[in-house]
């Protein structure tokens, strides 16, 4: 089971748990959540994103993953527009029979997510915004994948 | 050839808009010439596309290199690298 | 901050990540949810284990954890006694800044209980209790962290 | 030498308890020695003790090797391998 959200809401994991706990033979589920850091002195986070092309490179991703580890659930959450510190900008979560899996697959999706699936952050500072800058780490981490 | 273009982030605010609808001339067929024609269109176009290191693009909404072939797309996508997740 | 439970309570896992997503500095949580399988024949499964030895093992490898990847928070929750398919045997969450320290030891967290806890599992099919076998897997997965 | 015992799993199921208090001989100074003195003390020892590569140990509630010192400890746990998580 592929589950994409890209949703203004704030993301509700009990219930995306829950979900992805019920998928055929999950007897491991591992997650990844990303936060608006609370100490950082950020005000607010924008997120913007491609819409139509956003929900097809996470529907890629998550097919990726599905198939390279059998998983029986992948879910891919993502939060859009202006959210507070503390908030969840996105979940991701693999369940499968067994926990190597689960860990590697839940690793993949959110690699792959950073570089693949067109978001971009805008922080306020101080009442100054700015686009936040694309790290290097992250296509390194992406990349191991390949 | 008729061609719509998507802009996003700072591309989106230095463009002065979101979206538009071109007809490209003839010599046009690849992502790295919609660019030079852009920026040499107007001002905004020349602001926002200055930067060549940091503009990535999408073709029918599939990331692309910036010399990936135009001829026949629908819709280019022009933006800053991705910052999600 | 190390939270640490062994309970006969079923586990609450919205509760749990917000405690984990609450500490200094979270960027990024991930987390390991281990369940009864469902689909594969056992009727119930029944946790033992060593009070108080068990409390201390998994004190222990959190702050392990806490201290190799400078976590803000390492949660580990395990449920002791009868359960039913389907229910959550174990939860583990690591909040870092980052995402490569979260993921890196949410795995270690797991895969050092797996070793270093003293529980045992009995799970009754069709009737009939059987313990569970250790499997050399866990071995080999605890030890690539050494 | 005054000794708690403890037993987990089919350790327990085997010995008919989960933990007992003996006074140990002067001679048994390690966990294989404690092992070797229960198996030959009743038959629920010998049943419980006879898969010597199946069994692992705690002192004073820190897992150990089966030739480990036990003088001056206060409690050993026997047990199978952990199955936990």
């Amino acid at each position: 089971m592929i589950r994409i959200r890209v949703t203004p809401e704030a993301i509700d994991i009990a219930a995306e748990m829950a979900l992805a706990e019920a998928t055929a033979g999950a007897g491991a589920v591992a997650t990844f959540t990303g936060l608006v850091r609370a100490d950082d002195g950020v005000g607010t986070l924008e997120l913007e994103h491609y819409p139509g092309a956003t929900e097809a490179a996470l529907e890629r991703v998550a097919a990726q993953a599905v198939a390279r580890w059998s998983l029986g659930a992948a879910t891919i959450v993502h939060r859009v527009g202006p959210m507070a510190p503390g908030a969840r900008i996105v979940f991701v979560a693999a369940a499968a029979p067994h926990r190597a899996a689960a860990l590697d697959a839940c690793a993949y999706l959110i690699d792959r997510l950073k570089t693949d699936a067109p978001f971009w952050k805008r922080e306020t500072r101080d009442g100054e915004a700015r686009w936040v800058e694309a790290r290097e780490t992250d296509d390194a981490a992406a990349s191991r994948w390949e | 050839m008729r061609l719509d273009l998507l802009y996003f982030a700072w591309v989106r605010e230095r463009m002065g808009r979101a979206h538009e609808t071109v007809e490209l001339p003839a010599g046009v067929t690849d992502v790295a010439g919609l660019i030079d024609w852009l920026a040499a269109r107007d001002e905004a176009g020349a602001a926002a596309l200055a930067d060549r290191g940091r503009l990535r693009a999408a073709v029918d909404q599939a990331f692309v290199a910036i010399d990936a072939s135009i001829v026949g797309a629908r819709e280019v996508a022009l933006f800053p690298p991705v910052t999600g997740g």
